[in-house]
């Protein structure tokens, strides 16, 4: 139904925007769901990206489609923050890996209850 | 606190604002008293005794100062607090609270001098002042916030007191005494702030919590007036303690120390009654009519079954404690009897109950302080040791019974007088209560005084001079009101009088055929179509017998047939 | 090579003006102080040895926190538009709240309000901190400076009027968060909880970020006014009503809506995202416990504020629902679970979640009264928390050790006054009369009254009644048991050394906490001053393409387009 | 004169706040005689008031002190009503209890507690008069209470020994059953009548309606049961015997008992008024109790027992003549045994006195030559209660039987076999204590002791058993017992009351109206609704030689059986008799068993289901929270996963609100 009322909006060339929007809900689907089966720290923080790019994706595609500049400079934003998470995530990380270096995630639950 | 003392300057113009010096006073003295070292206890005992008096002596200049025949609230206080909720600092007295407020100013000084803490002194009679500030101030509270914060107030320095200077299960008691209360509360604090709401025709979040404002906007629809009494009841009888709330009432009683069970018994018990009757009656009375029969049977289950399970206790604060239960609900039954007789009696109860009751702890307090002990099996023949001590117990002990001539029985038979004016069968079985009342405490007394004394209680000595002083005010207080009841009764009476007025007015405007039963319900319990041939004796009542009978049965009906 | 030395020519010939926003810098004072004063922090102490500074630090802090709060003073005069502020005459105009940065940050009184309590909050951290970090031997500026950073990030999202603002300053806020938990190098629990803290907070912002996305889709703007003008609703205070136009029931603003909940929902630890904050409280040094149960709380909510009751209250009886279940969920788990906890900080860690919940009782309230609540709730909050965790580190001595109930056993003995300043916030948090708590559970419950949901009411009573065992079991440990008299074992906390600062912070916390349940009426008109409201932003210079704000063509034709259709 | 009415019952006051302020300083004997001149002042007045009654209209008179509870409608004064029943009553009251006082005096020689004695005994004379002169029921109610009150402080006056405790007890609760009914009869006097002062609601009684009035009169019959020994609530009686002597002879023979005879002749417009099966119910409950009593106290060992069960059975009499209506008849009986019945307790405490404590009959015997002037007295008092003319228990017992014949022959002739068995048992214990060889330094038989020691309601039943027969066996062995006169203080009241015994039935002689003084006298109160009993002076002589013949043949029975040992005395006094036909075990055991049990059933509700609700509660809480806890794993994922679900069902729900 997206299709009807976009086609307009956008030339023919290339795939439909809804695609899109799909593509990006499945990318944050498989971050959320990365984070939740792997163990390594390492990984589950990439998975956190990888759903953040997801939305850069979806805040562009809708962009595209309202034809809205706004849309496009948000992922700037978005990025910048994802940069910084991974800083400060990394250093977190690194401090935990060096007093045990081959800690899971799961291995890390002294607090509890 | 300096504020609100600038707050009583702002009214000494318009006479000295004594309620509010009263209630303020016990603060100030704990305030002292926090900044005295702890190492003072001489000190703090000294502060807290000159508080206490000096707010007992005003709460008797009040007395002395009272319009006997006036039935509205005397020694008003207003001063705006948070104006934003309508939230004022709002005092005032009558004839129902009057008493109420005397009972505190006696009683908590002479908790004072009947008991001294064994540790932590500061703490002590910190906490016990500040109980005297929130009962005096629930007592003349006419603010609904303002009567929630002082009843929320009285709670904590009870719980520090019974879990401080308590002994056996003191934490659990206290714990269970501070839930137990503050969950009742709970249900109460929703109700007045709907209330609230409900009064200030709830435009986004306009309130008023002046209770005569309330009453007199009239905005409590029916059902709403049933669910709000319902939130408030609760709290009310987990705090008088009714019926199936009361549990907590012996185990705090049990653990408390003696000026705490002297407190709680004498003052605290009737926060409960006094607000059925200020916030209950007066708010909703419609209400009331619509749940005085589960009331009134709540209070006669009350009454009997606090007696017998007083009966089999083993612990003699145990036993006073459900006697107190068995009390308080007369008080309940008197007050939902909804007759004049019914409201001064149970107003009476409440100041009888805690005369009594609260004597009755003192002693037992003198009995712990020598054996150190409750238990009634580890105590035989002390009448033979000890008997002024004795002799003391047995007055408190027939007052408690009611034997007439002392004061329980005046507030009781007014009670059980009124009830069976308007709900008989009700009073006809809580009457049964006196019988047990005599059987507990004459079994525990002779238990414990009676018999040959043996060695472990040989050597218990016998009231000091200064424990049989503490004593004589109760014992005056206990024969006086006794014999003479009529100054107390009369000033009760019209604020009594007026509210049965409300009342009737109210449910009358609901639409209901209700009106405050008197004799004249009585005069022909029966249709006169049966009347003997009596000799010619002028039938002083026959005539209007024919009509009566039908009008009497639907009048007493919707009462008796709830 | 050529083609940018022409381009620049021709730029010289006719410099093409990039359009930007007006900033009034005046009005987004507090943040600036706030994050110039963390950075000054940082530099300075990067600059100079260790040694001479270190005891500035604290202090330093105090002073830039109480600066950001003096800025709000003016900017307060101005949106109540009061003739004079204290003896300063107020210009005539402008006056009233007002919107900066092309409506991205508006200044009204309740981001004000928030911007103080956060102030608070800050001043009351660094202050607890100091004896603490000293203690740890955790030198240097960075918890300082974090503080200050974290700060400016939650006055950021009190101010927010456009989503993307509201992101970064969460963002912000978070991301110092993450490194105060992780704060205390030598305890393991303090970096697992940082891990936590910050895998977690990434995840949901994620949720949140997608949320956001969703919304721009459904409405076309990423601006709280945008949004509002979408919605052709008129803009005034929270709780106004659906304007002429029927609101768009798009399926995307209602997802959109759902994630941005879970996304705030995890921020202010409700029930069933909150699960980082007990091992985030336990593992977490005290101080940064102390700033983060305020700041934390006290952005989130404000974010709430903006974005439900003030955006989308024309979709309220979609939110409301998940808000209210949220809240009944918080409030029970919070109570049930903190009654069986062991631990002191874990403790106050479900009660936290406890309180939040009842917060979320007067945000569902979704009304002026029920904004003034959450107000009043997050000012009195503030300071109790921050004074049961200061007391907390003060207990817990060398390694946060020490934070057992039974470590307070007999503290009345050892520490009296301790004790007594303890028994006053717990008291305070059970919602015992005249303290700030009482007052505040009132303020809510009146709130939710009136919106006419009383069995909520009711409910949080209960469970604040069930709360109550908790702050019962931490008096009864340090009054009712050790060293009472014979009977009780010596008490088990020694004396403990109570530095000025702390003094000074606890002292603040107790008159504060009395004094807003014996006089709430200040903080309560205060409150009830704390309008949010949406500003339309000064016309900007219309740009080829509009930033921010969508111009009206797209706002009123492509929406429509993306509605899910009926019947498919 | 009459004004003076107030101070009657003042002075009993001013001698209990006198005695209570400084009693134990005055100490032996002063207070005594402190006591003692109170009360005889009181008579004094009394006797005052009575002449001077006679110039008041209609005998009536009343004097209202001030206002007691005042609450609403409901007005309650402390006043006095002087007519002729309560003046007649006060007369008697103060008289025998003046001469009881100084009896005391000589009796309680020596006893530690020599002045609280007189200080109860005083308060116990001040209640009764204000029960008596009361004019309204709840005053009446409070003098009820007060000498309940007092019998129970009397009766536990010896405390140490666990079965006087219990006796007092027992008195004290066993009454309060009856102060049920007493209340709830003021009750509903109140509700109808509005009003409970006697002078305003007595005279328009007759006008209630039938069942009103019935269940008045019923309840306060209720009352009067309990105070007054009466089938089903007489336990209490016998055990009062606890107390020492001369509380027995005023409180539990002469006075207190009799109340209830009082209340019920006082309201007797009311009984009119009331549907007939009440007064014969009341007449029956009475004759019953009457030979029931009798039955008991043929068997009984202990002398007191025997005064006390013969107390039941003849206060059984007054309430068969206020059954059958003739009220003023109870009052003349109720004069007449508050002389003899006064006299023989006071005899057998005198006896007990020479006998240093020995009660049982079988360890007495020859005692006429021992102390002379109590057994002479004694006698006296036998020949009065057993019914020989002219002593004064013939001519009241006689016209309650005229009466009863009147009204019904099975109440005359079960009334008069009471009267033989009365004779009997009578006789039976003037021979074994005056006649007859000595027997008090036999070996005790405690056997016997230990089967009528009463078992007390609740546990303490064996204990009192033992330590009667405890007493018993240390009063029998530990040393020689050497009967001697009592004093003149306790011999004098001892002949006084003789006289009265023997010559009281002067005052109302069946033969000529101007001679009907008593009957003449209480005209006013008993005479419009009593019932009218015009026999022939043939008739009454007839039914007068019957009653004298029974009585003398009772005697004669008892002769043979005690002095001649013609027939066996076995047979006269089956161990049936001796237990109370098990009544009181019954009820013991009822109280012990069932009554206990429940009472322990109710405390285990409201321990365990009540308190364990409580409890429940607060362990529910703390369980859900161990539970839930759980959820709190420690692992990150697992937190992803709770955020992740509530994502996942939030979207769902809003979902569900989107207009597809």
């Amino acid at each position: 139904m997206i299709l009807a009322a976009t086609s307009t909006a956008v030339n023919d060339s290339g795939f439909q925007p809804y695609w899109y929007l799909i593509l990006g809900a499945l990318l944050f689907s498989i971050g959320a769901v990365g984070l939740l089966v792997r163990r390594n720290p390492l990984v589950m923080l990439m998975c956190v990206e990888l759903m953040l790019n997801a939305v850069n994706l979806t805040f562009v595609t809708f962009g595209t489609m309202l034809n809205d500049i706004g849309g496009q400079v948000i992922v700037f934003f978005v990025l910048v923050v994802a940069a910084a998470e991974v800083v400060v995530g990394l250093g977190i990380i690194v401090a935990v890996m060096r007093r045990r270096p081959d800690a899971t995630a799961d291995d890390i639950s002294a607090l509890r209850g | 606190m300096t504020n609100l003392l600038a707050l009583e300057e702002a009214h000494t113009a318009a006479g000295f604002p004594v309620l509010a010096v009263m209630v303020l006073l016990p603060l100030v003295g704990a305030a002292v008293m926090a900044l005295i070292p702890r190492t003072r206890p001489d000190l703090h005992r000294l502060v807290a005794i000159i508080t206490a008096c000096s707010a007992g002596a005003l709460t008797l200049w009040v007395l002395y100062q009272f319009k006997t025949n006036d039935a509205g609230f005397q020694f008003v206080v207003s001063q705006t607090w948070v104006s934003s909720f309508d939230i004022k600092f709002y005092l005032g007295v009558d004839g129902i609270s009057l008493f109420l407020l005397v009972l505190t100013g006696v009683l908590f000084p002479i908790a004072l001098f009947a008991a001294k803490p064994d540790h932590d002194e500061k703490g002590y009679y910190l906490w016990i002042t500040l109980l005297m500030a929130g009962c005096l101030g629930v007592f003349c509270a006419l603010d609904l916030f303002l009567f929630f914060l002082f009843f929320e107030l009285t709670i904590v320095p009870l719980y520090f007191l019974i879990g401080r200077w308590g002994h056996g299960r003191k934490v659990y008691a206290a714990t269970k005494f501070f839930l137990f209360t503050m969950f009742g509360s709970a249900f109460m604090l929703v109700s007045i702030v709907t209330l609230a709401l409900l009064a200030g025709a709830g435009e986004n979040g306009q309130t008023s919590f002046d209770l005569i404002k309330i009453v007199e906007s009239g905005a409590i629809s029916q059902n709403w007036g049933r669910v709000l009494f319902c939130g408030f009841a609760i709290a009310f009888m987990v705090k008088t303690p009714v019926f199936p709330f009361h549990t907590w009432l012996p185990d705090a009683h049990t653990e408390a120390p003696t000026a705490g069970s002297i407190d709680l018994a004498g003052v605290l018990l009737k926060l409960g009654t006094y607000g059925f009757m200020r916030y209950g009656l007066y708010l909703f009375p419609e209400a009331t009519v619509w749940a005085a029969p589960v009331m009134l049977t709540l209070a006669t289950i009350g009454i009997i079954y606090g007696a017998i399970v007083a009966a089999m206790q083993r612990n003699l604060k145990r036993l006073v404690a459900y006697s107190s239960v068995s009390h308080m609900g007369f008080a309940i039954l008197g007050l939902f009897a909804l007759t004049t007789q019914g409201l001064e009696g149970s107003v009476l109860v409440m100041i009888n109950h805690g005369i009594t009751t609260g004597a009755m702890f003192i002693l037992l307090g003198f009995l712990y302080s020598r054996r150190h002990t409750y238990d009634i099996a580890s105590l035989k023949g002390l009448q033979t040791v000890a008997p002024v001590f004795a002799g003391l117990f047995t007055i408190v002990m027939f007052s408690s019974i009611g034997v007439p001539g002392l004061n329980g029985f005046v507030g009781e038979f007014l009670v059980l007088l009124g009830t069976f004016v308007s709900h008989r069968w009700w009073a006809v079985v809580a009457a049964t209560g006196v019988i047990l009342a005599a059987l507990y405490m004459l079994w525990a007394y002779q238990r414990v005084f009676h018999g040959e004394v043996d060695d472990a209680n040989r050597d218990m000595p016998d009231l000091k001079l200064t424990e049989r002083l503490v004593m004589v005010p109760l014992i005056l207080l206990i024969v006086f009101l006794g014999v003479y009841p009529k100054p107390v009764l009369e000033r009760i009476q019209p604020s009594v009088e007026r509210l049965l007025v409300h009342v009737e007015a109210v449910n009358r405007a609901a639409g209901h055929d209700f009106h405050i039963a008197t004799t004249e319900d009585g005069e022909h319990l029966e249709p006169v179509a049966d009347e003997p041939a009596n000799d010619g004796e002028p039938k002083t009542d026959a005539e209007p017998a024919a009509d009566a009978e039908t009008s009497g049965t639907t009048q007493t009906a919707p009462e008796a047939g709830q | 090579m050529s083609r940018l030395y022409t381009a620049l020519l021709a730029a010289d010939v006719a410099p093409p003006r990039i359009p930007t926003p007006q900033i009034a810098w005046r009005g987004l004072l507090p943040i600036v102080v706030l994050l110039v004063g963390g950075i000054v922090l940082l530099t300075i102490a990067s600059l100079t040895r260790k040694r001479a500074t270190t005891r500035w630090y604290a202090p330093f802090t105090v002073v830039v926190a109480l600066a950001a709060a003096a800025t709000t003073m003016p900017l307060w005069a101005r949106v109540q538009s009061w003739d004079k502020l204290l003896w300063i005459d107020m210009p005539a105009s402008p006056r009233g709240p007002f919107s900066t940065a092309a409506g991205a940050i508006g200044i009204d009184g309740f981001g004000l309000f928030v911007a103080v309590v956060v102030c608070a909050t800050v001043v009351l951290g660094a202050l607890i901190a100091d004896d603490y970090l000293r203690r740890e031997g955790l030198n240097g500026p960075e918890f300082y400076a974090l503080l200050l950073i974290a700060a400016s990030g939650a006055v950021v999202m009190a101010m927010a009027d456009d989503f993307i603002v509201l992101f970064l300053g969460l963002e912000t806020l978070s991301i110092a968060a993450y490194v105060l938990a992780a704060m205390h190098l030598r305890r393991a629990q303090s970096q697992e909880s940082g891990l936590k803290y910050f895998v977690l907070g990434g995840f949901s912002s994620a949720f949140l970020l997608y949320g956001i996305a969703l919304i721009y889709g459904g409405t076309g703007s990423t601006s709280f006014i945008g949004i509002k003008n979408y919605f052709g609703t008129s803009v005034t205070a929270a709780g106004a009503s659906v304007g002429g136009r029927v609101p768009v029931h798009g399926g995307l603003i209602l997802l959109g809506l759902a994630l941005l909940l879970v996304g705030l929902g995890f921020k202010v630890a409700a029930v069933p995202f909150h699960s980082w904050s007990p091992d985030v409280y336990d593992g977490a040094p005290t101080p940064s416990v102390a700033f983060m149960a305020g700041a934390v709380k006290a952005g989130a909510f404000a974010a709430f504020i903006r974005v439900f009751v003030l955006t989308f209250p024309n979709y309220v009886t979609d939110w409301r629902p998940i808000v209210i279940a949220l809240a009944v969920l918080s409030m029970f788990v919070g109570s049930v679970l903190a009654i069986v906890q062991t631990n002191v900080k874990r403790m106050l860690a479900y009660s936290s979640i406890n309180h939040a919940g009842f917060i979320l009782v007067a945000v569902a309230a979704s009304s002026a009264q029920g904004t003034s609540a959450v107000l009043f709730y997050l000012a009195a909050y503030a300071f109790l928390v921050a004074g049961s965790f200061g007391v907390v580190s003060l207990v817990s001595g060398r390694g946060d050790s020490r934070i057992g109930l039974s470590d307070y056993r007999g503290l009345s003995k050892s520490n009296p006054l301790l004790a007594a300043t303890l028994v006053v916030f717990l008291l305070a948090q059970a919602g015992v009369p005249f303290t700030s708590g009482f007052f505040a559970k009132f303020y809510v419950i009146t709130a939710i009254a009136d919106a006419k949901i009383y069995w909520l009411g009711v409910f949080a009573m209960v469970t604040a009644v069930i709360a109550a065992v908790l702050y019962l079991r931490v008096i009864v440990a340090m009054y009712l048991t050790g060293g009472a008299h014979g009977d009780e074992t010596e008490p088990a906390t020694p004396r403990i050394h109570v530095g000025i600062a702390a003094r000074i912070a606890l002292g603040i916390c107790v008159l504060v906490t009395l004094g807003m349940g014996i006089f709430p009426e200040t903080v309560v008109s205060l409150a009830e001053h704390g309008t949010p409201i949406l500003i339309e932003p000064p016309a900007p210079t219309p740009p080829p393409a509009g930033t921010g704000e969508p111009s009206p063509t797209t706002s009123t034709t492509q929406p429509s387009s993306l509605q899910l259709q009926p019947g498919s | 004169m009459v004004s003076l009415v107030w101070l009657i019952p003042a002075l009993p006051l001013l001698g209990f706040l006198l005695l209570l302020a400084v009693g134990p300083r005055l100490g032996e004997p002063i207070a005594g005689w402190l006591a003692t001149a109170m009360v005889a002042g009181s008579f004094v007045v009394s006797v005052l008031a009575f002449i001077g009654l006679h110039s008041q209209p209609d005998h009536t008179t009343t004097f209202t002190l001030f206002t007691w509870i005042p609450a609403g409608r409901f007005n309650v004064d402390v006043g006095f009503l002087l007519d002729p029943l309560s003046s007649a009553m006060i007369l008697f009251i103060t008289g025998v209890g003046a001469l009881i006082h100084l009896y005391s005096i000589g009796y309680m020689h020596g006893d530690k507690k020599f002045s609280k004695f007189f200080l109860y005994l005083n308060l116990f004379v001040f209640s009764m008069l204000l029960l008596v002169l009361g004019d309204n029921l709840l005053l009446t109610f409070v003098g009820w209470e007060g000498v309940g009150t007092c019998s129970y402080l009397l009766i536990s006056f010896w405390f140490e020994k666990p079965a006087n405790a219990s006796a007092g007890k027992k008195a004290f609760v066993t009454n309060r059953v009856g102060d049920w009914g007493f209340m709830v009869g003021i009750f509903i006097t109140w509700f109808t009548f509005g009003t409970i002062q006697y002078t305003q609601f007595i005279p328009v009684s007759p006008g209630a309606a039938t069942t009103t009035a019935t269940i008045i009169s019923l309840m306060l019959f209720i009352g009067a049961v309990g105070k007054s020994a009466q089938i089903p609530l007489y336990l209490w009686l016998p055990d009062a015997m606890a107390g020492p002597t001369p509380v027995s002879a005023l409180i539990h023979a002469a006075t207190m008992v009799t109340a209830g005879v009082y209340v019920m002749v006082r309201i007797n417009p009311m009984l009119h008024a009331a549907s007939p099966w009440l007064p014969t119910l009341i007449a029956w409950v009475g004759v019953i109790t009457a030979l029931f009593a009798a039955t008991i106290a043929m068997a009984q060992t202990d002398i007191k027992k025997v005064l006390a069960y013969s107390t039941v059975s003849q206060l059984g009499y007054m309430f068969l003549a206020v059954g059958v209506g003739g009220y003023w008849v109870a009052i003349f009986h109720m004069i007449t045994h508050a002389f003899f019945k006064a006299l023989l307790f006071l005899g057998a405490g005198s006896v007990i006195h020479g006998m240093d404590d020995e009660q049982d009959l079988r360890r007495m015997g020859g005692l006429r030559k021992l102390m002379p002037i109590t057994a002479a007295t004694f006698i006296v008092g036998w020949l009065a209660i057993a019914g020989v003319p002219p002593f004064s228990g013939f001519w009241s017992k006689d016209e309650i039987l005229t009466y009863a014949f009147h009204q019904n022959i099975a109440l005359y002739l079960v009334g008069l076999f009471t009267a033989l068995l009365t004779a009997f048992y009578m006789s039976r214990q003037v021979f074994l204590v005056f006649y007859g060889k000595a027997r008090w330094n036999d070996p005790a038989e405690p056997s016997t002791h230990e089967a009528h020691s009463d078992a007390e309601a609740a546990a303490e039943g064996a204990e009192a058993g033992a330590a009667a027969v405890a007493t018993a066996v240390d009063a029998g062995e530990h040393h020689e017992i050497h009967p001697h006169e009592s004093p003149w203080t306790m011999w004098v009241p001892l002949v006084v009351l003789a006289v009265f015994a023997a010559i009281a039935g002067f005052i109302n002689l069946p033969f000529a109206d101007s001679t009907k003084y008593l009957e003449n006298w209480l005209e006013p109160v008993t005479g419009r609704y009593g019932a009218v009993v015009d026999y022939s002076n043939g008739t009454i002589v007839a039914l007068l030689t019957i009653s004298t013949i029974v009585a003398l043949s009772g005697i004669g029975v008892a002769f043979l059986v005690y002095r001649r040992r013609k027939l066996p005395a076995a047979w006269f006094e089956p161990p049936l008799f001796l237990q109370g036909w098990h009544y009181d075990a019954a009820v013991s055991a009822f109280m012990g068993g069932p009554g206990r049990a429940g009472f322990n059933a109710l405390s285990w509700f409201d321990r365990t289901i009540i308190d364990g609700a409580v409890n429940g509660i607060g362990a529910l809480a703390r369980d859900t929270g161990s539970i839930v806890r759980r959820t709190q794993s420690g692992l990150v994922r697992t937190y992803a996963l709770a955020v992740t679900i509530g994502a996942v069902l939030l979207m769902l729900f809003v979902l569900t609100r989107v207009n597809w």
